[in-house]
């Protein structure tokens, strides 16, 4: 989340500062996410989870650009969305493994985390099924003239679904404060997308009458720069924006897909992984420029793997919901 | 007694929507032309005129998108009307209704709340044919989360109509096609009518007939009939299927120990299911006959008159079926 | 319908005849859908009907490039796509009127036609509704190799509906033999569609990766010609095709929308009536090339005449369906 | 007696489909993920090797797009199985099941046919949260014009299949996601199941208790238990919902004169309201007590597992219910 400027810093110190809480966010979701593997793996978690490791600096490099006002919504691949619009860990786990401490008193789980204090709509297990709400928010952005925007993520399987072309046209109308960003890692579960999507995927937002862009989503400085010069233009009244990020998962589909040959190989992961791991891509070029050393980044990785680590101890302690409150929160 | 005027449903519907508008700046309108045009039923007539197109708003013919939009824009403070043409419609808003609209409050455990109402048509004997002439409100009872308003008179329109805007959760509000025109007294005093509180519209000890929507004046018709033949027949309106007001249902089944449910939607696996369920179960050591249900046909509706005028109930049919009910046969 | 070339005929003598074929089907849609209006304004016409006045020159130039078994879907506005591949008077009337002898037996009226002698898979009242149906025929077209091509005819109004986007992009990924016919009519019932549509109205199908066209929707001939060269690229397996087609619909919405000044203005119609009649354009250029003469159209509008007026009284003399028939049908 | 042997449930879909893409060039699924990947829940696992990815056909993430697709495929000559990966997405693709396939028969006056069938998953347990557990199958069931199908065994789930793929008419096919390991004996032969009789899965005399899907388990399970206070309940399987066989259902509970219906749709408006309406109506003068319906909670299903697992029907509730209704207490 953008924070006020501080006046005494130099100018690149102020940038440091901020590449390195990118740097530090990207870290936490990456550590988070491999923890929610280990605890499914050790068959502690409840039902399945999606993980975002290799597509952190789409989520970090849009969320820091907005304010905490702003909205989001988020996708079945929602951890990283959540946490990087500000998510406290502890509770994220919580939710995860169904306990009533969670974001949702555990009635969400994974796919639903959503959160009113950092302007989280929800995340959304129906595939495209959040474009509606994120446009609906922007909706009410511009009516109660609040000044906020509102990001509705997706990956590219979600541009099999109409409901985003219909809202994309209604938000191009009526010139709602929202970006469509599209996060394109290639594949919708086990199909790659170049059998499932025809055309020109920038086109699809260009036809509706949206600006259009494409960004390397595994350079969190390019993310966050775009995402920036959208965010503003966007706030000011120019109309919706969609923005297309190239990215990749590293993992499987869900924290079950391990056996991924038949869909695609071991060569394109390493290459992803040892290439384009976003974290890597950022460490390198900080180190690069002398904003930080190894001791930095020691530092910074002590520092959150401690911190997911209580995290979940928390959530690993804290009590399941009593079955008695399942009536309740379905009518308001 | 409060003093009231003749309005129409139509009217009525549209009192409702102003007076709540202009209650509260939050809420707004959408759907297909229904700003100049006032909708094709015209019930909302004149309704851009006082509030503008900003809060009249037309959309492209897009319902799972502007049902969508409703549903985010009622989680950050607006309180959205959407209005479903023919609720034939429905069919495409089902995800964003369903599975977004009814599980938002609890999915978030209870964070977000979607405070809409969208309102829907029902009702064949228009001429429409199959894809213009349904009505689906049963399916809408099966999801919680959501509450069903099926109103049948011009006073019941605008008070449940206030109450769907008022509430905080997201409400579909069933108005019969062919019911715009009938006319009712309605308070000229503002007034709400709470939602889960049935409404005998005719007090009666030989038969409760339980009727939803038009079927209430059909059910009301059929009332007169069975006078002639020393019958006397209460209906009972529930105003809303969900919540659905068992006891006083139930009370009036123990009361006459015979009942008939109408209900316009398909008779299978629809409203009248449930409602004679619930009376059997609630009322089953008092009852003299089975509860006998009447709904539509299982069939698409044809659009030729002869063939549409026989798959909804009528007056006749409900009457005869009650007769045959109270003579003991079945 | 395309017929067999005679070969003892020159070749503007054949090109002659085709268009005063195209002459003569236009003449006869309009003069239905006038006797249409005029069944509904004497209530004798159960129910409503969208009249496609102003509009023949898509559904005949669309149509002539068309076999006798292509496929066709239709929209509520669908008399003049049923009467241009090939459907009698006789039973369109006697389905308006609710008539046993009707296409469909009465079940369907005027929004329902079907007819699978013409490759009618039917006309729908469900905007945009009939995408999927027209997208599924050409699907069954390809594997069943049966070298046919599906038209899918709406409104510019359909372009809101996401269905239409859903289907064109799997259109496009199969290359199915399916031509998506838009009549761009400028109004989606009482909305005049710069209020609906945001964007470009040709690269919604490019964007999905079908060819693109636009053509002039009141030139027949234009139509036709851009219609045959679409039709014979999509029937060798080019894959699918978007054609926008610009027109005007003369008379209301529906035969019930007689005060239109609040949606559009008379000057308006009056120009398209006047200087864009499909009918009239044609005509024209025929005189001009001397191809007919008045005697010739004289002619033809009679014979037009006498079949509709014959085909009417066929329609109001013949018996409704026995209300016991309602159940049949149902399940085949 | 025919040759069998074991197969799972997920086994006996994949063999009928098999077999009636080899007896039928016609017959191709389609669908997200079922062609290499098989499915997520593997049941088509092999089918795109014999069959090619032509016959197994990938499709976009676009449910009520290639819904459409497959309608006008079985109108002009091939016979669609559509797969629905969650029944949840069903909302999706309600406008081309409810307006199209089920009304293009009957609104074209017989001429088309849509000979296609939907296999949609159902059920809850699996930790999959709100979006991912639902039952319902009612909503089609409330649709002239389509057929539904639950089955509940291996041996019914490729009968019935077949039928499916045979049949004329759309039909929506529902496999409970919890039984695809269930195992049971499947005759070696080929064979098929006619739509619209019920299957008395265990014979008894003091209660009946009609079941479907996952639930014909829980209700054979909770008969066992019942066995111990000697009650014998007698456990029937509608096995198609639309059309129902209501002589059997009503039969037995003329026979036993205690009847509960346990289905894993929601209570409220659903599947187990219209079987006790007609169970109430047609064994009315032979019930000891009311009909008892057990559905799914009316909440949207929760992801924590002490929650979910209260919100759905189990042997132990099943169990007691009956025992409740059998001892005269309601
Ligand atoms: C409407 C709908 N259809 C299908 C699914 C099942 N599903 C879950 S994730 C997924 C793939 C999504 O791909 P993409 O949008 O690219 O996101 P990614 O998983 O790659 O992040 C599918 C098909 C779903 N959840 N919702
Ligand atoms: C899904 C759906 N929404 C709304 C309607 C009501 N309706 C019927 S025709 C129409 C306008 C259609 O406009 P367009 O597609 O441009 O066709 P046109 O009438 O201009 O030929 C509308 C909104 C409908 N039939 N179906
Ligand atoms: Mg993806
Ligand atoms: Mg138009």
């Amino acid at each position: 989340m953008t924070t006020a400027i501080d006046r005494s810093k130099t100018y690149s110190e102020i940038e440091a500062e901020q590449w390195l809480r990118m740097y530090r966010r990207m870290l936490m979701i990456r550590v988070f996410e491999e923890q929610v593997n280990d605890l499914y793996t050790r068959a502690l978690m409840p039902g399945l989870a999606h993980l975002y490791i290799g597509e952190e600096a789409v989520a970090v490099g849009v969320c820091e650009a907005l304010r905490q006002t702003d909205y989001i919504t988020s996708t079945h691949r929602g951890h990283g969305h959540c946490l990087a619009k500000g998510a406290a860990l502890d509770r994220m786990f919580a939710e995860l493994l169904g306990k009533e401490a969670g974001y949702c008193k555990g009635k969400g789980g994974s796919m639903h985390i959503a959160d009113p204090d950092t302007g989280n709509l929800g995340a959304n297990a129906i595939v495209g099924g959040s474009a509606g709400i994120a446009t609906g928010a922007a909706f009410s952005a511009r009516r109660l003239k609040t000044d906020q925007v509102s990001v509705c993520f997706f990956g590219d399987g979600a541009l099999g679904q109409g409901l985003l072309y219909e809202v994309m046209n209604m938000a191009a109308l009526w010139k709602l404060p929202v970006i469509y960003v599209c996060e394109n890692n290639l594949y919708n579960e086990y199909a790659h997308n170049s059998e499932t999507l025809a055309g020109d995927m920038l086109a699809r937002g260009s036809a509706f009458g949206l600006h259009a862009e494409n960004v390397d989503g595994q350079d969190v400085r390019a993310v966050y720069r775009t995402a920036r010069e959208i965010v503003d233009h966007v706030r000011q009244g120019a109309g919706p924006a969609f923005l297309v990020c190239q990215t990749y998962r590293f993992m499987g589909h869900h924290v079950g897909d391990i056996n991924r040959e038949y869909y695609r190989s071991k060569q394109e992961e390493q290459m992803w992984k040892t290439e384009r791991d976003p974290i890597k891509v950022l460490g390198d070029w900080l180190t690069a420029q002398n904003l930080a050393d190894r001791a930095r980044f020691d530092q910074i990785h002590a520092e959150v793997k401690s911190e997911v680590e209580k995290a979940v101890q928390f959530a690993m302690a804290a009590p399941y919901p009593s079955p008695d409150k399942v009536g309740q929160d379905v009518y308001a | 007694m409060p003093e009231t005027r003749e309005l129409t449903l139509g009217e009525a519907v549209r009192e409702a929507l102003a007076e709540e508008m202009r209650r509260d700046s939050r809420v707004f309108i959408c759907g297909e032309d229904i700003a100049e045009a006032g909708t094709v039923f015209k019930v909302l007539t004149g309704l851009v005129d006082e509030f503008g197109k900003e809060r009249v708003l037309d959309t492209p013919i897009s319902e799972a998108g502007f049902t969508g939009i409703a549903v985010g824009a009622a989680m950050t403070g607006m309180r959205p009307v959407v209005d479903i043409m023919f609720g034939d419609f429905v069919t495409l808003t089902m995800d964003q209704m369903v599975n977004q609209a009814a599980k938002v409050h609890y999915m978030s455990g209870g964070k977000w709340k979607v405070p809409m109402v969208m309102r829907a048509t029902l009702g064949a004997t228009r001429r429409s044919a199959a894809q213009h002439s349904q009505s689906l409100h049963a399916w809408f009872c099966h999801v919680p989360g959501l509450k069903v308003v099926l109103p049948s008179t011009p006073y019941d329109a605008k008070g449940l109509l206030k109450t769907a805007i008022r509430d905080d959760n997201p409400v579909v509000f069933f108005e019969d096609k062919m019911m715009y025109r009938l006319k009712g007294p309605v308070p000229v005093e503002e007034y709400t009518i709470p939602f889960g509180v049935a409404d005998i519209k005719r007090a009666g000890s030989d038969i409760t007939i339980v009727a939803t929507s038009s079927m209430v004046q059909v059910a009301l018709g059929a009332a007169k009939l069975l006078e002639e033949f020393d019958i006397s027949a209460e209906v009972i309106d529930p105003r809303t299927v969900w919540p659905l007001d068992e006891k006083t249902l139930i009370g009036s089944a123990k009361k006459t120990s015979r009942v008939m449910v109408v209900d316009e939607g398909y008779e299978r696996y629809g409203v009248t299911a449930e409602i004679a369920s619930v009376i059997a179960e609630g009322a089953f050591y008092d009852l003299e006959a089975p509860v006998k249900r009447i709904g539509a046909m299982h069939v698409p509706i044809p659009f030729s008159p002869p063939l549409e005028d026989a798959t909804v109930p009528t007056e006749k049919s409900v009457f005869e079926a009650a007769k045959a009910l109270c003579s003991g046969g079945l």
